[in-house]
This record gives C-alpha cells, structure tokens and sequence, in this order.
C-alpha cells in the first residue's frame, strides 16, 4: 500500500528508508510478515472507500473552514437558548489555559510527570466543594444528566431501594438519559415522576406526600428547574425525604451559587448538575460536564469516578497528588461496580476551576445578580406583549417559559420571523410538553444587555402582532 | 550529530514552580475578572437580585473562594501546565493502550477557536447547523467504512460510554425480541475494564474468561462459558498483549450459535486500521475512542468520544438522535421509537466530531493504513530494543508476532533487585519520559486486582505512528538505563524522582493519596492547619 | 497560609529539555507540513516550475534545512517556549524600564485570533478596513489627552523607531524654515540610548549631559549646551533613576529660547499617567512605547509600537499616510506634502493598535491615573523592601522620593564580596525570578560604556502596577537571600545558576559569546564538528 | 482620584486595603506625597477626557469583536493583493509557537533566564543563513524596506562612499522609507534611480553602466522585484559593482529560494528583505520583519542590530546563548553608531524559524514551485481576456503588473466591481506609476486553487466586456 512512498508530516517514520531500516532491524523483509497473525479471510478487501484526501494543511483547514461557516453562530445572532447549554462570558484566560497544550494533550500521566494537571483538578475540587459547600466531589462525568442518573443510582445503592421520585417538569430529554441508565436487565430501578403545581412551576407537595414510601431511594429535584423556576420548598423537600430515609439529590446550576443557597444548605445528601456554564463556550454542547458531590464519606465511597487525593512528598510544604478511591472504580473493580467509569471531561473541571479562580466570591455574586437581573426584566417586558404571557409566576434564575397562545401564533413560526431577524428563539415545548400550549423556553443570561432584550421585544412584537 | 540516546541520555528536569494552593493566593478584594452587570435602568425596574430570589434559598455566608488577581491567576494556571507533561509536549509512548497520538495543531485550533464551532448552541434551528451536523454525517460515513459495519453513532463521550452504549442496544435488542433470560455477558480478562463493567452496569452478570499463554482467549472456555443466558461477548482484539486472536471469527460464531451477539471493543485500531475490521470477523457492535484512534486530544482525562458501529440490525436501537441527510439537507432525528433513548445531552462531542473528521480527512484510505503499518512497525522495532534488557519480560505467546503493543514485565527486575514498576515510572519522570502505563491495572497493593496475579509489574508502551525512530531509541535507551540502575544503584531508584516538579511521596503517603479523597479544606482539617 | 518568602522561599527549577539543535533533528525524507500544489490543470499548462524561471537563477543546491515531522518540531519549539520566563509566566519585577506589564489574555486572543485583524490587507479598500481604522483614529484621540500633544502617529513599530521619527520631524521641521545652521542635538547620558543613537541616525551631533549628584540633568550644563546650533533637546523624565525633574519647564523654555525643540522620551509613563504630560511641561514632541505602557506584549523584542505625539506646528511633517475621520468614514490620508514621508511600510503594527485601544478602552481616565499610582506606591514599597539590604545601595539623590523605578547599585557588594550583578542576576534564576535589567548599560567589560562607569553593578527593578504585594515581597526576599549568600557562601552565587535550563557560562564563554556572532554552521565548523 | 474604589483585576494593589498597608508601610499618609516632587502647574489639571471605560471583559471583548468586523477579511474575500504583504499559508504550528505566553510575553530575560528564546533565535539565524546560504544574520527589523535602508547605511560605511543606485521600478514607499533614511542633516547619501527596461521590466543595463562610479556605495537591486519580474542578469550586475568596489545588495522574498537562488549565489555582498511571507498572517501590515544579512564578518561587523551568540556551558554538548555584538550597537555606543536599533520583531524571526523548520528543502521546493505556476497560470489566463495584458514579458514569481488600457475602464473603477464579488483586485499603480497607465499589481500565490483564479477570471471578464 502506499504506492506513491507519501511522506505523512504526522507519521515521522512513514519515510521509506526509515521504515526500511526498521524493518531489516526486526529482521523482516516487508511490513505484511508483522500481519501474520491476521488470516486472508478476516483482511479487508482491496483499499477503503474513503473521501480523497487533502494532504495538505492550508486546502483542509480551508475545507473545514468552509463547512464551520456553513454553521451561523451565537456572535452573528442573539441567541436566547438555554435548556442546559448557555452562552454565559468566558473568560480569554479560561481559553488560554485549556488550550495550552499541556493541558490539551495530557492523559494518563501520574503523581511525577503530571503534577500540574493534578494540582489544578485537586484545586478544582478544593474550589467547587466551596461553592457546593459540601466535601467531596468527584472527577467529572459526560454531562449534567449523566451525574444526575448516577447520583440516582448511588442512592439506591446507599438505600437499598429501588424507586427513585423525580419532577415531572424535568427535561424530557435528561428523563430519558436516566431512564435508560437506571434501567437493568436484572435489577431496573423504578422511575416515578411527581406533579408540578400549573401556577408556579415548583413541585407539588401533596403528590410528592403521596408518592414517597419507605422504598423511595431518592427525591430528586432541579433547582432552578428545567422550567427555569426555583425550589421554594426546598428545604421541606429535603426533610420529607429525610423522614423516610431516602436520600436528597439536588441538581443545581452553578452560576447561581453566589447568590443562591448551595443544596447542602436545605438538606442535599448530593448534588450533582453541569458546569458547563463556568467558562466553558458552547460548543454546540460539546462542553458539557456532569459534577457529582456528596456530604460525607459515606457518599463519597459510593462515586463511581476517582477522585483526587493529597499527601506529602519527602519536602516540607510540598504535595503530591493521585487518583484517589481509584481501587473502589471499575477500572479495578470491574463488573464488581454497580457503575462503569472512563474518560471524562477533566479538561472542564480544569477550566472550571480558573473560572472560579477568576471569579472569586464577589465575581459569583455579581454574576448572579446580572442574571436574575436580565432575566426578570427580559421577562416582564415579553409580558407586556399582547398575546404573550410568561406561564410560571415563581421567582425563576435564568430560564422562563413563554406562551404565546394568545398570539394566535406558533412558536415553530415565530422563531423562523426571529431567525429572519437574526434571533434566535427559546427552546420550542409544544411538542415534548402539549399541556403548556405554544411555548418556548427563553433563557437570558449576563451575555445579554438591555439593548439586546429590547431588540429581542421589538422583534416579538412585530413578529406576533 | 543528534544526541545519541546511548551514550548520552536527555538531562532533564521538569519545571517546578512550587505553586502555592490557588486557594490561598490574592488577598481579599482582590478580581480576576470582571461581569457584565445589569444597567441601572433594568436594576431601577426590577429591584435588587436578592428580592428575585425566594428569600429561604438566598444563600447567606459568600462562598469561601480565594480572591485573586488576573495576572497571578494566568501565571499560576500557566505554571501548572508546564509542570504536565502533555503528549503534544513529551515522550509518551509509555502510555500503551492509552495510545498518545500526535494533536495536530491546526485541528486543535480550528475546532477550538473557530466560532463556527465555539458559538453554537445545540438547539440552533437546524437549518444554522449544516456545517456541523455535514461533519457528523460524513464521519458517520466514513467509519461505517473502516469498521465495515452499517450505522454509526457518535453521541458517546468516552469509550466507555459507547461500550454502555452498545451495551444497552444489547439489551434493547434482546428485549424487543423479548428473549428476556439472558442476562449474562463474557468478556476477557485482559479486555478493558469497561467491558465488564459497562455490561454490569447495564444489569448483566459478567463472566470473564481467563487469558492463556497463548496470549489469546481459550476457545473451549469461551464455549463452556456460552449458553442461551448468554446476550453478548464484549471482546478487545489484539488485547493489550498486542497478539492477534486469528480465530476471532470462529469465536464470534460460537456466540451467534447461541443467540448471543458480538461487540468488538476497537477503542485503539491503531494496529488495523485498512487491514482488518468487525465486519471481516462478523461482530455486530463495536466501538472506536476517537482518542485513541483518530487523535483527537485527551484533554487531561476527556472530554472524549467514541463511536458506536452497528450492523443494520441493530440500527433502530442506536441512542437519539440520529444524524440524517436526505441528499440536500442535514438533520437529525429524534423519531425512534427502538433507540435506546438518550446517552449524553444534546448531541455529543461536537469539536471533537469535528478533529476527528479533519484527522481521517488529511490522510484518506492509504493514510489509515499507513498509520496501522507503521505502528506495527513502531512497535516490533521496540520490541527488539527493549528485549535484551535485563529484568525485562515478556508476557504471553513468547515469540509471537505483535501488533500495536507488547504487555511487558518487570517482574524478574523486581525479584532481583526489589526495584519494581512503581519505581521505575517514578524515575522514568527523571528523563523526560512520560511514566508507562502499567495497563488498565496498575501497582502492588493490598487491594491487587486478579490481572494484576496474571501480569505482576505490567509495562504496556506503544510507539504509535507519531513517534520517530528516535523517539523510540530514547525511550528504549531509558529504559536500559534504569535496569542498569535497578542493578547498580537500586537506592537512586527507589527514591525518584529526582528531577521531577515534585519530591519523591514516600509509600505511607502514597498510599494515602491513593485511598484518601481531597480537598484543601479537608486537608487543613486533618493536619489541623489554619 | 500562602508562603512567606521571608521564611521560605520557592522551590524552583526551571524546565531543562536539553534539547537538540533543530537543525539536528529529524531524517532526510521526513515532512513537518505540506502545501498546496498546483493543480494538474495548470501544471500541465504552465509546465515545470524550473521553465518559468531564468535558467541562471534557478537554485542548484537545496538549502540545508533540517527534515523534521510536525509532531518533532512542535515539541522542539513548545519545550524551547517552557525554557523561557515570559512576562505572563514569571516574576519580571527586574526588568525596570522594559516594563514587563500583564497583557490581558483576552485582547492578545482577540488580537492575534480574529480573521478580522489577523486575515487582513493592508491594502484593501478602506472601505473595508473601517473598523481597524477606526481604532487607530480613535486610540490616537486618546493619546492626545494623555499627552496633551495636537497630532498623533501610531506608524512606528518600536520606542527607537519613534525617537528616530521624532528626530526626522525635528530635521523637516527646521529644513522647512530653511534653517540649516542646527545640527546638534541634546540629550541626557540617563536618557535611553536612542535618544543619542536615533538622532546621530538623522545626521545629528549629539552633545550628552552627565548626570548630576541629585539624579535630575545640570540646568546650568544644559544652558551652556545650548545655541542657535541647537536643533533639539531628546529627554527622558523621571530618567531611570525614577527622580522627576520638576524643573523640567524651565529646561524646555530654555531650549525654546535658543529656537530648539524639545522631545519627550515617554517610552515608560506607567507613573505619570493622569498626573502630569508632555503638554503641560511644554514640549514639542514625545513618544509613548506601547509595548511599556499601553500593555501590549514585548514577543520576546518585538513587533512593538512606539506613538509618536506632536503639536499642531510639528504636525505637517508626521510620517505618511496619517488616519483621517470626517464624521462618517476612516480613511488614510497620504497627500501630505511636508511629511517625512514613510518611516514603516503600510500602517504600522495594527494589531498592537487593537491591543492598546482594547487596554486604555478597559481603563479609562480613572483606571489609567491608578496605573500611575499603583506604580509609584509598588516602586517606592519595593524600595523599603531593600533599603536595608547588605550591599545594596541607591544612586543618586539620596531621600528623594522616586516615581516608578529606582537605580541601584551592587557596588558595595561587589567591593566587600566580589559577587556582582552579573553573578546575581544569574543567580535570581534559581529562585525563579527573571533576572534583573542592569539598565540599557550592562555588566563590566572591557568595552565598559560610560554610564556604567557612573553608575556601577546597577539593578532597575520596576514593580510597575500589574504586581501584587506578595510578588514584590518575594522579589525582596530573594534580593535579601542573595545578598545574604554573597557573605556567606559566594561561590554559590557566582556558579550560578544552579536551577536554570542550563549550566554556567564560564566567564571566558560568556565573552566568547557577547562578541561573536553565531549560526549552527558557524560553530560547527569552528569547532571542527560534523 | 478612584473615588469609586474600583478594583482593577489587571492592578491588584488596587484594592484599598492593601493600597493603605502599603502606604504605612512607606510612610506616607497619602499617595499625592509621593508625588511630591512634581509641581502643581505641571499636573494635569482635573480628570483626562478620555471615553467611558468598559470595565469588564466580556463587554469590552465584544466591543473590540464589534469593531473588527466592521473589517472585511481576506477568508470572506479572494485575495489577490501583494506588494510587500503576502497572503502565504500559515502552519497552525506557527501560530501556535508564537502564540505560546512565553515567547509573547517574554522581553529582556538573558542567558540563564530566557534560554529558550535564545535558542529560538539562534535557530532562525541557522536555518535562515542556511536558505540565504550567507553566514550572518541580525535580528530582525521593523520591516523589509527598514532592512534594505539599513543595508544602504552599511554599505556607506564600509565603501566610505555616499551615493546609491536603485531600481526605479523600486515601491514608491519603499523609497521614501529609505530616502527619509539614508537623508542626514550632516552627511546625506544621495539616491540615484536606474531606468527599467519597458519590455521585460528589469535594469536598464546600460543606464546602470552610465550610472555607476567610483562614487557607488551600493547597488541595490530587487529580485522579484517590486513590479513582480525575476532580475536575470542579476549576476551580472553583481560583477558591476564588484568592478568599482560597489556594495551588492540585494531584496529577495525568502519564500522564492527554495527554488530560486540566494543572492549570495549571484553575488550580493549584503541579503535583505521581509520575513512575513514566512509563517505571519497579513495582520493588515502587522507582521512585517526586515531581515539582513552578510556574507563574511566584515559585514557583519556592520549590522545594527545584535545578533545571537553561542557558547559551551560548563556540561558538555550543553550550550549557552546571548546577544553577540552588543557592544556594538547603540545600546552601548550611543550615537558613535551611524545606525539606532531597538525592539525589532524578534516574535516573528521565531516564528520564522518555526516555519522554515516545518518546511524543510522539501517544502521550500514546493511551495516555490505551487506559486511561480499558479501565478504564471492566472498571468496566462488574465491575458486572454480582451483588452487586458501583462505588462512584462520576463519571468515573475507571484506578481504581475496587469494594464487594463485596452478596456477604456480605469482600475479604480475595476477594483470596486470586483469588491461587489468579494475579490480584492490587485494594488492599483496608476497614480504612483502612472507611465503604466490603468495598470495593477496581482499577486498569486500556493493559497489560490485553479478555481479561485477562474472565479477572478470571469470576474474580470464580466467586469471588463
Ligand atoms: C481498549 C479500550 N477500551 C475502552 C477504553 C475506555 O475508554 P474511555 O477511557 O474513553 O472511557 C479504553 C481506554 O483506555 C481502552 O484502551
Ligand atoms: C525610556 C525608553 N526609551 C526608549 C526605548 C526604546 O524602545 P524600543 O526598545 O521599543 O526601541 C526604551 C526601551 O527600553 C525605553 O525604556
């Protein structure tokens, strides 16, 4: 193969006489006696069938430029989607640090060769379980949903019990993530879902009352919730679950925490939800990352990802760092794991980390005052629209629900006018919850000045009325 | 005139900085950054933030985050990252299995700078995301080709992920046909972890099948082992052993005698990439780690992605949603009435969908299998150098031909010298080579894993394609060079590093690192500090 | 708990790569990038490239360069940028009057990242330019109110090539009122060396004031200098003794009388911003560094940006083309009859425009005068740091406040211990501190210039404002360890450095190295290598 | 002043807290004591008039993104503007390497402290003798044209003479750089332009006979030349000077020479010229680099700037880097120098290392070869359309002048056409050469495909007819 003798610049060795040289060393004379072991009959006929190839640097980047701009982004649009991505600021040194290539292109390197890597997810923890106010935390999960189904599942483990009580306002698309996660050829773990209160958004504590048993493994709630209202009764959640031993799981947003009480303060046995929102872009929610937290030891023994563990080397005042709770994961337990771990999304947590650094506690503050700020008046104007109602009357963070019912209007057409306009809409409900009517889930966040929410409400009103 | 590796090995030593803990830097006042607030217009109209939120849930004491500065922030990160030795920066064909591929830089920036990937948001009305979902689909397409199998997905974020993954089509396919009595999966010991473990957590009792000297998994064992309870073999070929189970199909057949299907753990396909695929030996699932194989980076740990493959069958199972093109457009689809549901949120790993399409663009069908031939190259090569190395062994199949790695051990050092792996990773750090990966089972420890029995002081390096001749002569020459030490000098190496960014962590402690959890608070608490 | 340099201080050691010469690297046949061919099409039109030149330039041998793959040289230059202490990475409180100013990460990213001003020609329509246009207009607005000057030129592309602008407006200035008896110029031997250097360039006589024991230039010396041959005075105030001359007006008047101009050398105004300007002592001219004061990066010696600022007399003669607004549109104005014509190709260096617009727009009046206060209190803080040192004395006009930096002098240690700043500045490495800026005369040499020879083992250390109290602490600490190791221990400090990326330069070496020049090919065949 | 107490995240001592510990600490009540010694009549008096800060980052980011895209840029647009500013491709290894913080950030650091950056620097200079096949080499200058007035100065100097003969073709702006330079109140050199030939676009030969004198410091010659053309009898020109004792010096584009020949092989005694085109986006002008050369030490004893040095350190095969010929320049020398140096463009000597690294002989052949042919295409292709030629008749490297005079339209008026299709049309000449008549200067290079040159082709045909 490789007729033409091409010289790949990734594939030092792919030099002809290089290869040549290596293989008189290992004393064969062609590269097909290293392939003995693979029998004709299990050898792919003739060459793939693949795309041409661009050889060369500038003519593929030009290619894959084209096709990224085939794509129109949120610096060209106003973009008011939400739904568990958010366009929140990033901070130019959370870019700068994750694209180092340190950081970029590590793995696998232990406690000697990759002692920053470590410090900065050590601090990661350090800085998140202040926020969280809750002592251990693990190594980062895919996504929010994924640290949420796990928490599930650690509550059973931790209870014994297989029913857990979730939110019936809760992403259908997260439901379904936990449904099948939950689920067991053997042993499945029951979903059960609670009634939201149609006024406020928030939970409704009669069915709730109804539905906890002495099997109930988990409460669970979201808050802020997928609907974007708070908890109010949170805390009284918290003891109902309490009072029948079931475990308190929080799924929480952590932009909120500077200005919003941690789950730990009203009750949570865990907590758990995405951090994306610390100084991650976007990325077309390619930058998710689940966070799991537990209050005491005995969560923190059921975390099926490692966590990270200090000691000192033979220097005073010095640390080492290394995975700790490594043999309780699947990498050595393996199927003795009620949960598999791998790969994560460390290079998050790292800039999640800088993030908090960069923010400190009056930087969490303010940003949580901008953004209940902006969201409240986003949403008090697109109230005074004709037509235009906004559904939940709770206290809500970032995220409201919208009904445009009396526009006579679907929210399908509207956000096409939007786009027209260059706006993007919030997320379209009508099909995935009917009983809200047309609505949209419209997200604001500190990105948005008051210039951009007004032309979002100018564009509203010509676009339903 | 380059260094020669044997007369004169790299004198290194890591940057160490000494960094204090982030959180103790800055003083109380002090911004790294600063937000945009709301302007008093809005602030006049709506009140103060906390009368927008439930008074019971304002939280009262501030979190007890350092205050720090920009530029002590900046320096401080940055510092840290040159105390880690990232594979675009070091020598890292240590990391066996864990395969350390060259990043190319123009990818890595394109897809982590280019705001028409950065800004997007995953819920864009479909028409503004052609760019992207074209990626997608085109991957798809393309590694239906080089697994020879008939639908892709690329919703999973970590080979273990897309081992769950497949795990759950599994079972979504058993139960559609409602053939519920299985409830077992076989896998192999020297499989990766993930392929008992994913299973397991999908409900299914695990069996694992022993490795032989052969180096390969027993037949006969496998069969005994098969039965109508059986729903899957979850397999890796060549295991970390890097030999080549040639009867792989026969194996694969046994399983389908009995109803049970097949996935094929190709994480790293490095070794055959163009030359043999699932489709040849007949499997029904397998799965790629885009990390491993189509260099896209680790990122210290993810984020990552692997790729699902299945065959038609089993296509109405794949997780939602489904990239579609009807010859104009790109969409995706969410109307699957059998698909297992969601696995991640939204659709995945975008940039990384987006490298790995531009890596298996930039060198085409011949490319892949020069990357194949010249990994097996890389690492037969190795193997000549590393196989006269005092206290050095091989495991497994003396003799035979392997691909892509060698699972290596140190055990005869280790008994004659006392110098074991633990140690020689620690001193390795002192030459500017990356630690090896012992394997997915690593150290001597009371909690010693049963592969750990099996393959004792384990060493798996792979010279993929992106390492030089000379990268892989340093490497060799290290390695030489601390046998010679373990035998001279076992002290020097006992206590390493010695050019590391940090001391040597004496056992005791290490052993509490390794067990212990931690934050700086706990820690303060514990040493009685503050 | 954040470390006390008084007791402890960092452990540091900076990355040692040992790394290869580049041009040792790599095999003949390897490829580090590729590029884009001409297609078939074309070749087979045009035919071979060697026909479409004249036979007799047609290069017969290819140039030696090195075959390295991408992945090799990546490494090479990544490890090469680990082994240097960049502002952004160290503690550069020594490198007084170069500034080493914190460059916000986010206006480098945008500056250097953006197709908007990475992806641009200089000479496209300036339709097309308007918003890089609009900077440069409006950043020069704000360096009107800084300085207090009619007109302003961002054209020059570094301190030196600005003082030479300067220096050719002086010489059209007076060549355009036919007056050609002047061709002397004044400067002052504390004024950076440009001052003399850059108008000796414009074919100017340089008469140099020494300094005085109170650290400000002699009026009396200046007077007697002065005459109808006087064509201008080049000034720095505060010199880098960080003494203000407050009888700086008087000087400039008595330039004015004698028909000379006067030219400010405000390359580093980090301690007057808002407090006092160009203008208001009565100067005709000055300049400002960005790369010192506007926060724009060094990049390791350029590309910088000098402004050139003028009053309305002088403005006739800036260099070409001059950035016009006319209340709608930007545009470049090169019909200027009286300019010196161009001093830099195209427009300057646009994208540090970007930088230092993006860092004033970031600071505004207010944050601006606190950079000069926060530089002032930083200086003279750092200067009860050290007063008390062994060894270490201050120039010049004892007890007299200072503004943003300080000349010291290692002369009584040198004389009590024969440790000299050469020795300690090789010394601040181990410690992980950027060695200190002697000032723009260095060392002790055989070619020993002038200033040195006043002021002796100097050190300009200049905590400007991007430093934290604890940076500057720990700048003192190391200051006091060293001094202490210079008694006790000094051979310690003059083998130094013991922690750096590399060995000690022998003395011998080290003048072998500041006096020859060098290529790989050079010392090869000095050496008799290869 | 601060009367807000505004905390700066680039100031940390701006925290008042810390401001007045200092303050203590120094003795002082106030900061204005320390500004005792400058007198009330020279402060500026009350607050600068400078616009309203934006004191947070993402705001302020968004206004600067806001202003460049007011720009358009060469990836939105075809390209095909040249004269002194390529648009060549650039390795992402080259802007990865001098986007790294150490080399941006880093400045005066030394041997011990900046070794790395020396190293860079010493590598430039070997691997760029090596392409200019010369053995000296300063650190680079502002600019290509700064490095060609400087190389005029040196030949001054070392020929003792005061006069120099230029091409006339020479960019205008290229000579009033080097006219404003060469200028001296005292002693000026006076500048001598030679006549072009028509036809083929080079030297007059005869002109330069008539020319030259035992009063020519240097003849300079460019090679392509500004107007595009190869200079063929460039050797023998060299022999020219040579005869009357004349310096040689001679403007090459670097990327030409992996194909073309160095200056040193047709016998230049000095080799200048712009670095950009090797691994430097345009930058709109911004990354220009002068680099200049000389062939032996007498040469080089005459360069401006430092160069680097090289020595043994204390361990064997270790070395040791510094500036080499300090003493030299006007740091030291003061205005005994005939020449000032100062912050030159060392970023981009650097990066060009990076470049010529990742390129090799290999590469250099290439890319010199993809551009003489795609040029020599469109040239082809161009003069095909009615009414428009190309202007010179010898071979060209990536520029050409195009006359348009045959289609009655100007190239003001062609340009702006061509900018309503998103090409940039090449630099006009017609009112700084206006003996050319509508004439402009296209520029191809290895980042035009075939297609891209068709697509200006039935540009300009629409244009045109
Ligand atoms: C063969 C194999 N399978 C699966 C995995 C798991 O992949 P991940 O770490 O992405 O979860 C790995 C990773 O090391 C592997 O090597
Ligand atoms: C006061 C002063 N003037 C002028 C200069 C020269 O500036 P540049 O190095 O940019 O040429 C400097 C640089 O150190 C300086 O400090």
């Amino acid at each position: 193969m490789n007729e033409q003798n091409i010289v790949y610049p990734y594939i030092p060795n792919s030099v002809p006489a290089v290869k040549k040289e290596m293989l008189e060393t290992i004393g064969v004379s062609s590269v097909e006696a290293l392939f003995e072991d693979i029998p004709q009959h299990l050898r792919i006929k003739g060459k793939m069938d693949l795309p041409e190839p661009i050889h060369d640097e500038y003519s593929l980047m030009r290619h894959v430029k084209n096709l990224l701009s085939k794509n129109s982004n949120t610096s060209e649009n106003l973009n008011f989607l939400g739904a568990g991505c958010y366009e929140h600021a990033v901070p130019a040194v959370c870019d700068e640090i994750n694209g180092r290539a340190e950081f970029l292109t590590a793995y696998a390197g232990q406690t000697y060769s990759d002692h920053g890597k470590f410090q900065a997810m050590f601090e990661f923890n350090s800085l998140m379980t202040e926020l969280l106010d809750m002592d251990f935390l693990a190594l980062p999960q895919y996504d929010g949903p994924a640290a949420a189904a796990s928490a599930l599942r650690m509550a059973a483990r931790l209870t014994g019990r297989r029913e857990v009580l979730l939110p019936r306002s809760i992403n259908p698309e997260t439901l379904s993530l936990i449904k099948n996660y939950v689920h067991s050829v053997t042993d499945p773990i029951n979903v059960v879902l609670v009634n939201i209160d149609g006024e406020s958004g928030t939970l409704d504590m009669e069915d709730l009352k109804s539905k906890v048993s002495d099997n109930t493994a988990a409460i669970y709630i979201e808050n802020p919730g997928y609907l974007g209202t708070f908890e109010p009764k949170a805390e009284e959640i918290g003891n109902i679950a309490k009072d029948k031993g079931a475990e308190y799981v929080v799924y929480c947003d952590p932009i909120s925490l500077g200005i919003v009480a941690p789950p730990s303060h009203y009750g949570a046995t865990i907590a758990c939800g995405d951090l994306q929102a610390l100084g991650m872009h976007m990325t077309c929610g390619g930058a998710q990352a689940g966070f799991i937290a537990g209050g005491d030891a005995e969560r923190a023994a059921q975390l099926k990802d490692v966590m990270i563990g200090i000691a000192d080397t033979q220097k005073q005042g010095e640390y080492g760092f290394a995975m700790a709770g490594v043999f309780n994961t699947s990498y050595f337990a393996r199927e003795d794991c009620d949960e598999y771990t791998g790969s994560g999304t460390a290079l998050w947590c790292i800039t999640a980390g800088v993030y908090l650094a960069l923010m400190g506690p009056k930087g969490m503050e303010e940003v949580g005052q901008s953004i209940v700020q902006k969201a409240r008046y986003a949403a008090d104007r697109i109230s005074e629209l004709e037509g235009v109602t906004v559904t939940f009357n709770s206290p809500f963070f970032k995220e409201f629900v919208v009904n445009f019912d009396g526009t006579g209007k679907s929210v399908e057409d509207i956000n096409q006018a939007l786009l027209g306009q260059n706006i993007f809409g919030g997320k379209d409900l009508s099909a995935e919850l009917p009983e809200l009517g047309q609505s949209a889930l419209y997200c604001v966040t500190e990105t948005k000045t008051q210039q951009d929410i007004d032309v979002l409400i100018d564009a509203l009103k010509a676009v339903t009325q | 005139m380059a260094r020669n590796p044997q007369t004169l090995l790299r004198d290194y030593h890591a940057a160490r900085w000494d960094e204090e803990m982030i959180m103790d830097l800055g003083e109380p006042g002090e911004r790294g950054v600063k937000v945009p607030v709301a302007e008093s217009e809005i602030t006049s109209r709506v009140g103060d933030a906390s009368s927008l939120v439930p008074t019971q849930l304002l939280r009262r004491t501030p979190p007890a985050l350092p205050e720090v500065s920009q530029p002590r922030v900046n320096k401080h990160y940055t510092r840290l990252s040159q105390e880690t030795m990232g594979s675009n920066v070091g020598n890292d064909i240590g990391q066996g299995t864990c395969t350390m591929k060259y990043n190319p830089v123009s990818q890595l920036h394109v897809a982590t700078r280019h705001p028409g990937m950065t800004e997007l948001h995953p819920l864009q009305d479909e028409s503004t995301l052609q760019g992207i979902l074209e990626m997608y689909y085109k991957l798809q397409e393309m590694l239906k080709e080089t697994s020879g199998m008939d639908a892709v997905s690329l919703q999973s974020c970590g080979g273990g992920q897309a081992i769950y993954a497949n795990a759950s089509v599994v079972r979504a396919y058993h139960e559609s046909r409602g053939d519920h009595q299985r409830d077992e999966v076989i896998t192999t010991l020297l499989s990766h972890p993930a392929n008992a473990a994913a299973p397991a957590t999908a409900g299914y009792k695990v069996v694992t099948l022993m490795p032989t000297e052969s180096g390969i998994p027993d037949m006969d064992a496998l069969k005994a082992a098969l039965s109508e309870r059986t729903a899957a073999v979850f397999i890796t070929n060549p295991e970390d052993t890097g030999v080549f189970n040639g009867d792989i199909d026969k194996l694969v057949q046994a399983a389908h005698d009995v109803g049970a299907l097949c996935v094929y753990d190709m994480a790293n396909a490095n070794g055959l990439l163009g030359i043999t695929r699932a489709r040849e030996a007949g499997f029904d699932l397998c799965h790629y780690n885009a990390h491993k194989t189509f260099s896209t980076p680790h990122g210290s740990m993810g984020p990552a992605l692997g790729a699902q493959c299945v065959t038609k069958e089993l296509e109405p199972f794949l997780p939602k949603p489904i990239v579609c093109f009807d010859g104009e457009r790109y969409s995706l689809k969410y109307d699957c009435p059998h698909s297992i549901g969601k696995i991640r949120s939204f659709i995945g790993n975008a940039s990384l969908v987006c490298m790995a399409y531009t890596w298996i663009m930039n060198h085409g069908a011949d490319g892949l299998r020069e990357v194949a031939e010249v990994s097996v190259i890389n690492n037969n090569y190795l193997y000549e150098k590393l196989k006269d190395i005092p206290g050095l062994t091989v495991y497994f199949a003396e003799g035979r031909r392997r691909l892509e790695q060698i699972r290596y051990s140190w055990d005869p050092l280790f008994a004659e010298t006392g110098v074991g792996s633990d140690h020689i990773r620690a001193r390795m750090v002192d030459y500017g080579v990356q630690s090896f990966f012992a394997s997915h089972h690593v150290g001597r420890h009371e909690e010693e894993p049963l592969a750990d029995q099996i393959v004792s002081e384990a060493m798996t390096p792979e010279p993929c394609e992106s390492f030089s001749k000379d990268d892989i002569d340093e490497y060799a020459a290290v390695m030489a060079q601390i046998s010679k030490e373990a035998y001279e000098t076992p002290e020097l190496v006992k206590t390493a590093p010695h050019n590391s960014s940090i001391h040597n962590v004496p056992i005791p402690f290490m052993e509490d690192i390794v067990t212990q959890a931690g934050t700086w608070r706990l820690y303060k608490k514990a040493k009685n500090l503050d």
